[in-house]
């Protein structure tokens, strides 16, 4: 099968969207940014291409023989989570690894033989209650090792911290400095053979016999025999330019972002991305062109980090501070406009008696406000107006954003937010390489790429 | 670089460098006798561009220094920056005209003009106001430090888009009752009518020439470029040398070489040499940056987009909608060009002056280099991108920069934007892709 | 500072309450509620904007209008207005089109841009063309004060104002009518000089902070209520009790376009400043005295001649001798000032550009000052406080030279 | 106690910080410093904190809260019952680094949200300042921020600081976004060690900008809880000592360490500060003001 890559180096999140020859979407992927910007995106590319495979499991699947079909398509979500699974146990015991080593080398290695075998039964727990997370339908706060692990290891040494009296910070702190090296290492792995692994481990669950699981097995074969050809790519967003990629193969995230989004809803006009370091005004007309735009960075005040510096803040998850602020009676007017600045604020309000919903209702209604007005300069907000970026994952953030659209440009405005909002930019540049491909001008992957390709 | 184009470009180097040596050494010159001003007892006044009263200075046998000019100057040469700092050492604001600060900040330093001989100090501050509250505040700060007179000539503003004979007279009235009396008290003579309408009658000439220059930008491909390019075209006219010979055979060499040009189907000469092939064509508002004079220009040159129009260019005079100086009527036609440069136009007639350069010259787009320094050319722009692409389809651009504060220049900002600006256009023409 | 005495606060106690309260209540009157009423009541009449910093409020109100000044939107949100203007451009221009894109300048019949710098010039070319059916003027204010150059051409430009507020329905303008107009006026600017000078010799009974709302209330009424306004605040602050304060005296300058928040007042006065004089609401005393009324002199030229020749020298005109420091430490020096505190809209440029001069004037004097900058939306004065605050200690400790 | 000998306090609140000093002096003058006191304030209420913090002081200095003669508060906390008055933290901050090293002529005060330059004459007025408003950028947040990241006690930073061999800047000037890069750098294998150098550098060349803005000249005293990271102080030398205008900034010579008692220099000030008010206020014969603020102290403690 011939496909073509658009690559989305975000500030905080890499995505990587794979397209068919139809340009219809195969595959996905999504990392978090926090590490090598070219780790980030080989990262991103694994696991869209990992989407591929499965797709190709599903299809493959349903057409296993005497009638194992459905039976069969109906087990790949359960082969998803038990890859997931894989992956996770795989990276803890790395992780114990990591941590062990490191703490060998570290300057601040305060009291290492009381750490490691508190670092040893935390990820034994964490090993423990892996099977539940991947469970089917089990509610995870993020697919990406580094916030799940992160999570357990918190929790376990909470509970160590407060059974055994020991020391939390110095614990934590172990974990934080070795996270960096196990997602690094994650690219190592050879993602077939852990595709088969999973497979395997849910074919055995199957206790009624042989023949789905034989199916099962055969469908994952046959799936991860069949060749992708990788012909065309685009890179884009923040970081791009930072890629080892060709000038060609790198187009303005600005063109990315409202080519995407226009893909998924033809009838846009303007689109507003929020991500975690820049936030993004964009008009497009009826082609997906863009015509118009505005874009403030370099400042955390009024993007997606601003909502993770105060959910820092205050101990919450960045899921949960939406919620939070759902829950508001009134909204409490934030003046500071630096993140930090706020983040003091936000304190002072509470030490005042303030109610940290309401406080947090005024901080979403803060960036919403930079938003419309770098909307307002872009051109304004034209029908229809499609929300993307991660911020649109909290519901607070679109529940003012919706109050403001209303306030300011009537309630004739429809407001469009898609689950995959958050892979417009590389859709749009999956788009630009499929246009590349389709006037015969492809540019090829890197070729340090190529070990992701083999999966 | 292909054998058959560099002779073709070196011939046309040659050509260009023709009128360029020109000018340099007319430049060149004006700053020798500024120099050697108090040793030949001339007087010295310092005054604005836009409205400048360069025949009536020359016809008093006075010498002009144009503060912007070296605020410019100094901009191109990386020294304004260090002139900025030294003014706002001295208490002046972060948030106001950088050309007011560079040039205050090259008094402190000694005042030393952009060829590296010492400016005189005036004689006279000539504040013929014209389209920026800005130039009264100026000469106040300059007034402080020369303690030497000043005349203000107030020009009103074109809110209504015209130019009434109520202004007229007013503008009149104050030439012959103020400043041309203490225009004579300081040069120590009498106007000489006759000589002023010679000047005037040089100046139509001049003017003449420079009209068929921008509008030579109707062809394809546009054998100049009327903005980076523009500058240069435009400077002996904006400053001390409208109204004389000097200018006369300026022009006429220039419009000599663009017909040349024309004739060859030459497209215009850019930093890296002449532009190979036009691929788009733009219209410009806004001053250029001038810290990053070429960097700014090889961005639009390295693209293929030629800028065929521009209103920079007119701020000492808007020619092109028939203006001529004219020896007949000396007062009112003063008049006329002081309350008629681009500045003094108020924001309707902007976007029209703007969508009629769109139209004549057939642009792909238009682009707004809004500058910090300057809220007479700033205040309104995002109006008149939202009026003149609803008007004329044609997509719009904006960044912002400043003129000559480098640490507002953002170069990669910039050049993303003008890319993604470009790539946007280039994708309009292909029909949505 | 140090609790050596009480400023009277508003409590129920305080005599000055509820003028207190009304004039808060006018001066924040953004939706115009005031001027839908008044129009409710002359039905006909015309209700013309305009905005900072001098413009002939007699002229309309000698033709049956009601000026109302549009000064700025104070605190609330800005989102249509901030995508007409780029970041380095003052506030004002952004609240004025927030408030006209919003809806609240509906009631307006017109508005007129007086000249005072290129922001609200080109504002006024962009009202024509976001509002063609309203009637939008630009008035030239002149900056030569030649009663034969600049008064003769003042004198057109009222008159042509006149007749294009005319030709919108209001009532022809009158020898008679307006010299009536400024009667009212200046009984008005009486009133305001006899509160300028309660401030100056009893700061503890009207603050700045006060006189600031009354003065601002007038912006939606015609002089002769304003004057009333102004009586019954000046009444009732007489009445108040208290003992002045250990504050520093100061005059505030540079704030006579974009108005300062409340807050920014309120906090230089915690810092421990009594603001004497201030320039807030410049307009209002923009001429010196009264509108001399003469026999036999139309008092169109009466009203025009108080402006070239009785105007004050502030940023917004053009001084053509070194006067504006010398004013400036006269004001100092009249009201006994210990320092000025030089308060200036951001990106203003008249403001900002003339503050060198007058901060050199000011130290070759000897007179202590300081200097920050503000936006109409600051909402956070911590960093203004500190530095206030740093410089009311420095008087008080020292009472010497601060900045 | 000698006949014009005071007993004062100072009450410094910060955002992260209270800070209390207790000094003996003649009208703020040949000052000792008794006791002093630092209560990180991490989410507590301030109010509570500053009597705790006192309280604390009072103690060491083995003395009743009623016995001083002037108690100033400074900071945020101007609103303290037990204060006789209050001054503002550039007042504070400059007479208190001439407390703490009489040659100073200028103060760097560097706190968790905050810098300031303050140029001061011999008496501690302040001839002029700037500071970074509104934006976090070059602070103690920004330090402790990374620091955080890094899990490096705050105590360790500047000795860590200090070892850098190759020191490397953050490109971003925003004390949230640091962090990405910070993240890059430690992926890339960067040391703790030259990272926090790092971020050293880039804080100490925004206060260098703000050092030569105000005109300094001379002794540059670091105060303010940064004053207590040496890798700072390091990084400022160097960023001072490299002049980028190199011909005219040659001439001025300016030199700028730190006193073991600069995070405590506003409360030091507040105190010398005090004694000179109450000097000036016996002199007036003020005693009313005086009076009715201890009764307020023995309420509060
Ligand atoms: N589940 C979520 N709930 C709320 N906010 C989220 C969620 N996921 C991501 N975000 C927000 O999205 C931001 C990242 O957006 P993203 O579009 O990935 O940025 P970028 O493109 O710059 O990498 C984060 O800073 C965070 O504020
Ligand atoms: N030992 C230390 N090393 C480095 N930084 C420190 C140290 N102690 C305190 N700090 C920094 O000082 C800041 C607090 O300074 P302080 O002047 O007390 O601030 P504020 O007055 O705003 O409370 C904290 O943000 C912290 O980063
Ligand atoms: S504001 Fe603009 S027109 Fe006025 S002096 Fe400055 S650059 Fe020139
Ligand atoms: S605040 Fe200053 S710059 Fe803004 S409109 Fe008023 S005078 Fe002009
Ligand atoms: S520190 Fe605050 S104001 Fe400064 S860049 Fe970062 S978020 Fe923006």
């Amino acid at each position: 099968m011939k496909c073509v890559v658009g690559i989305d180096l975000g500030s905080t999140t890499t995505k990587a969207v794979i397209l068919d020859e139809q340009g219809e979407m195969v595959g996905r992927g999504i990392t978090n940014s926090r590490s090598n910007y070219e780790v980030a995106c080989q990262v991103a590319h694994q696991e869209a291409l990992i989407s591929v495979r499965f797709a190709m499991l599903e299809r493959v699947g349903a057409a296993s023989e005497n009638g194992t079909g459905e039976r069969v398509k109906a087990l790949v979500p359960a082969v998803k989570s038990a890859y997931r699974l894989e992956l996770y146990l795989h990276g803890l015991d790395d992780l114990e690894q990591v941590i062990a080593a490191q703490m060998g080398r570290s300057l601040l290695n305060r009291g290492r033989a009381s750490l490691e075998p508190s670092v040893k039964r935390i990820l034994a727990m964490a090993r423990e209650n892996a099977p539940a997370l991947f469970a089917a339908n089990a509610p995870r706060r993020s697919d990406f090792f580094r916030d799940l692990a992160g999570a357990a290891y918190v929790a376990g040494a909470e509970k160590l911290a407060k059974e055994n009296g020991e020391e939390f910070e110095p614990l934590v702190a172990a974990y934080d400095r070795a996270i960096l090296e196990v997602e690094t290492h994650a690219l190592q792995q050879d993602i077939s053979t852990v595709l088969k692994r999973a497979v395997n481990r849910v074919a055995r669950e199957q206790k009624d016999g042989e023949p789905v699981a034989l199916a099962l097995v055969r469908a994952a074969d046959q799936a991860l025999s069949q060749p992708l050809h990788e012909v065309a790519f685009v890179g884009t967003g923040y970081g791009r330019q930072t890629l080892p990629f060709p000038r060609e193969a790198v187009r303005s995230e600005i063109l990315c972002h409202g080519r995407g989004a226009h893909r998924i809803f033809p009838g846009t006009r303007t689109v507003l991305d929020i991500g975690g370091q820049d936030t993004k005004a964009i008009q497009v007309d009826g082609h997906g062109v863009v015509t118009g735009f505005q874009m403030n960075d370099r400042c955390a005040a009024g993007c997606g980090r601003y909502l993770g510096y105060i959910a820092d803040e205050l101990n919450l998850g960045l899921h949960e501070l939406g919620p939070l602020a759902l829950q508001a009676n009134t909204m409490v007017k934030v003046n500071s406009t630096c993140t930090v600045f706020a983040g003091a604020e936000l304190r002072e309000r509470l030490a005042l008696g303030q109610r940290r919903e309401d406080i947090l209702a005024g901080l979403h209604r803060s960036i919403m406000l930079r938003a419309m007005s770098l909307l307002a300069r872009s051109g304004g907000v034209n029908n229809e107006f499609t929300f993307t970026g991660g911020v649109c994952n909290n519901p607070m953030a679109v529940k003012v954003l919706r109050e403001l659209v209303v306030q300011n440009y009537g309630d004739k405005i429809h407001l469009n937010i898609h689950p995959d909002s958050i892979y417009m930019g590389a859709l749009g540049g999956a788009l630009f390489a499929l246009d590349d491909l389709r006037a015969d001008k492809p540019s090829l992957l890197p070729t340090t790429w190529a070990a992701g390709a083999a999966a | 670089m292909t054998t058959t184009t560099t002779t073709v470009k070196s011939e046309k180097e040659a050509q260009k460098d023709r009128s360029q040596a020109r000018q340099k050494e007319m430049i060149a010159n004006h700053f020798k006798k500024l120099a050697r001003a108090k040793e030949d007892g001339k007087k010295v006044v310092y005054t604005f561009v836009p409205g400048n009263l360069a025949e009536l200075i020359s016809a008093l046998d006075m010498l002009p220094v144009l503060p912007e000019i070296n605020a410019l100057q100094s901009g191109m040469r990386k020294r304004s920056g260090a002139f900025i700092q030294e003014a706002e050492k001295a208490g002046h604001s972060e948030d106001v005209c950088t050309y007011v600060k560079c040039d205050l900040g090259m008094l402190k330093k000694g005042n030393i003009g952009p060829t590296d001989e010492p400016l005189p100090p005036p004689d006279l501050l000539l504040l013929s106001y014209t389209g920026c509250f800005t130039f009264m505040k100026w000469f106040e700060l300059l007034r402080e430090e020369y303690k030497c007179p000043v005349v203000m000539l107030h020009v009103p503003y074109q809110a209504g888009g015209e130019i009434t004979q109520e202004m007229r007279d007013y503008v009149v009235a104050q030439l012959r009752d103020e400043v041309i009396p203490v225009m004579e008290k300081v040069a120590g003579k009498k106007l000489d009518m006759k000589v002023l309408q010679q000047h005037l009658a040089l100046s139509r000439t001049a003017e003449d020439a420079l009209v068929q220059v921008w509008e030579s930008a109707r062809h394809r491909p546009s054998p100049i470029d009327g903005y980076f390019g523009g500058v240069y075209y435009v400077g002996p006219i904006f400053s001390s040398f409208r109204g004389g010979q000097d200018a006369v055979e300026y022009y006429k060499e220039l419009l000599e070489e663009t017909n040349d040009r024309i004739s060859k189907g030459l497209g215009p000469m850019t930093p890296d040499g002449v532009m190979p092939k036009e691929k788009y064509r733009l219209v410009v508002e806004g001053p250029p940056n001038w810290t990053n004079f070429y960097d700014f220009w090889r961005m639009f040159s390295r693209e293929g987009a030629t800028i065929v129009s521009s209103t920079y260019t007119r701020v000492g005079g808007l020619y092109d909608t028939g203006f001529r100086h004219d020896p007949d009527k000396p007062m009112e036609s003063l008049a006329d060009y002081c309350l008629g440069c681009y500045t003094n136009l108020n924001l309707p007639s902007r976007i029209d002056l703007l969508e009629k350069y769109i139209k004549d010259y057939q642009a792909d787009g238009f682009l707004i280099n809004s500058v910090k320094s300057c809220n007479s050319f700033s205040v309104g722009q995002l109006l008149i991108l939202r009026q003149l692409e609803e008007r004329t389809g044609v997509p719009g651009g904006f960044i912002e920069s400043d003129l000559v504060d480098p640490r507002y220049f953002g170069k990669a900002n910039i050049e993303n934007r003008v890319q993604s600006y470009l790539q946007m256009l280039e994708a309009r023409r292909n029909g949505g892709r | 500072m140090e609790p050596t005495g009480g400023a009277p606060g508003r409590t129920a106690a305080d005599p000055a309450a509820d003028v207190l309260e009304k004039a808060r209540v006018l001066a924040e009157d953004l939706a115009l509620n005031t001027v839908k009423a008044w129009k409710q009541k002359n039905p006909g009449m015309l209700a013309i904007g305009h905005l900072p910093v001098y413009t002939p409020r007699v002229m309309f109100e000698a033709m049956g209008c009601l000026p109302v000044a549009v000064f700025g939107a104070g605190e609330i949100d800005i989102i249509k207005g901030d995508s007409y203007f780029q970041s380095y451009i003052c506030h004002i221009p952004r609240s004025t089109v927030e408030l006209g894109l919003g809806g609240q300048l509906d009631v307006l019949d017109g508005m007129v841009f007086p000249s005072i710098c290129d922001v609200i010039r080109n504002l006024g070319g962009m009202w024509k063309l976001m509002f063609p059916a309203k009637m939008s003027a630009y008035l030239d204010l002149p900056q030569n004060f030649a009663w034969g150059l600049g008064g003769r051409f003042y004198m057109g430009e009222l008159k042509r104002i006149a007749a294009e507020t005319e030709k919108r329905g209001a009532r022809p303008l009158t020898e008679e009518g307006l010299r009536r107009a400024i009667k009212a006026e200046n009984a008005r600017r009486r009133a305001l000089a006899e509160l300028d000078a309660l401030r100056r010799e009893e700061p503890h009974k009207a603050r700045a902070s006060e006189a600031y709302l009354v003065a601002r209330a007038g912006g939606v009424m015609l002089a002769e209520e304003h004057e009333k306004l102004i009586r019954e605040f000046l009444a009732a602050a007489r009445k108040r009790t208290g003992r002045p304060m250990d504050n520093v005296r100061v005059v505030v300058a540079g704030s006579f376009c974009e108005q300062p928040p409340l807050g920014l007042i309120k906090t230089l006065e915690k810092a421990g400043c009594d603001i004497l004089e201030d320039d807030f609401q410049l307009g209002l005393r923009m001429i010196d005295g009264d509108i001399e009324l003469k026999d036999g002199m139309p008092a169109l030229e009466s009203l025009a001649r108080a402006f070239t020749e009785r105007g004050r020298d502030t940023a917004s005109r053009y001084v053509p001798d070194d006067t504006k420091g010398q004013a400036l430490i006269r004001r100092v020096k009249e009201c006994k000032a210990d320092g000025v505190v030089f308060a200036a809209a951001s990106f203003c440029d008249p403001a900002l550009l003339d503050q060198p001069m007058l901060e050199h004037a000011l130290t070759r004097a000897g007179i202590p000052h300081t200097s920050f900058k503000f936006a109409e939306n600051t909402g956070q004065f911590q960093v203004i406080r500190e530095q206030a605050g740093a410089f009311s200690d420095s008087v008080r400790l020292w009472g010497g030279q601060a900045a | 106690m000698a006949e014009n000998t005071q007993l004062t306090a100072g009450l410094d609140a910060g955002s992260a910080a209270v800070k209390v000093a207790i000094l003996r002096s003649q009208a703020g003058n040949h000052a000792e410093v008794v006791a002093t006191s630092v209560q990180r304030i991490r989410r507590r209420e301030v109010a509570e904190v500053c009597r705790i913090a006192f309280a604390e002081a009072c103690q060491r200095a083995g003395v009743q809260p009623t016995a001083f003669d002037y108690v100033a508060s400074t900071g945020e906390a101007d609103q303290m019952d037990f204060a006789h008055g209050h001054f503002y933290g550039m007042t504070t901050h400059g007479r208190g680094a001439l407390v703490l090293d009489p040659a100073t002529r200028c103060v760097m005060d560097v706190g968790a949200l905050h810098a300031r330059a303050i140029k001061v004459d011999e008496r501690g007025r302040v001839l002029g300042h700037r500071m970074t408003s509104q934006c976090a950028s070059g602070s103690g947040q920004f330090v402790e921020n990374i620091a955080r990241y890094l899990g490096v006690p705050l105590e360790d930073v500047g000795a860590l600081s200090v070892t850098a061999k190759k020191p490397e800047e953050v490109s971003s000037i925003c004390a949230v976004l640091a962090e990405t890069d910070v993240i890059n750098m430690v992926s890339r294998g960067v040391s703790t060690a030259d990272i926090l150098k790092g971020i050293h550098l880039s804080s100490a060349g925004r206060l260098a900008r703000l050092i030569r803005a105000v005109g300094a000249e001379g002794t540059v005293l670091l105060t303010g809880g940064m004053a207590a990271d040496k890798g700072l102080i390091a990084a400022l030398k160097e960023s001072l000592s490299e002049a980028p205008s190199k011909k005219k900034d040659a001439a001025v010579t300016i030199d700028v360490h730190a006193h073991e008692l600069s995070p405590l220099a506003g409360a030091v000030g507040a105190a010398a500060l005090g004694a000179f008010r109450f000097d000036q206020l016996r002199r007036a014969g003020r005693w009313d003001v005086l009076k009715g603020a201890r009764e307020g102290a023995a309420a509060a403690v």
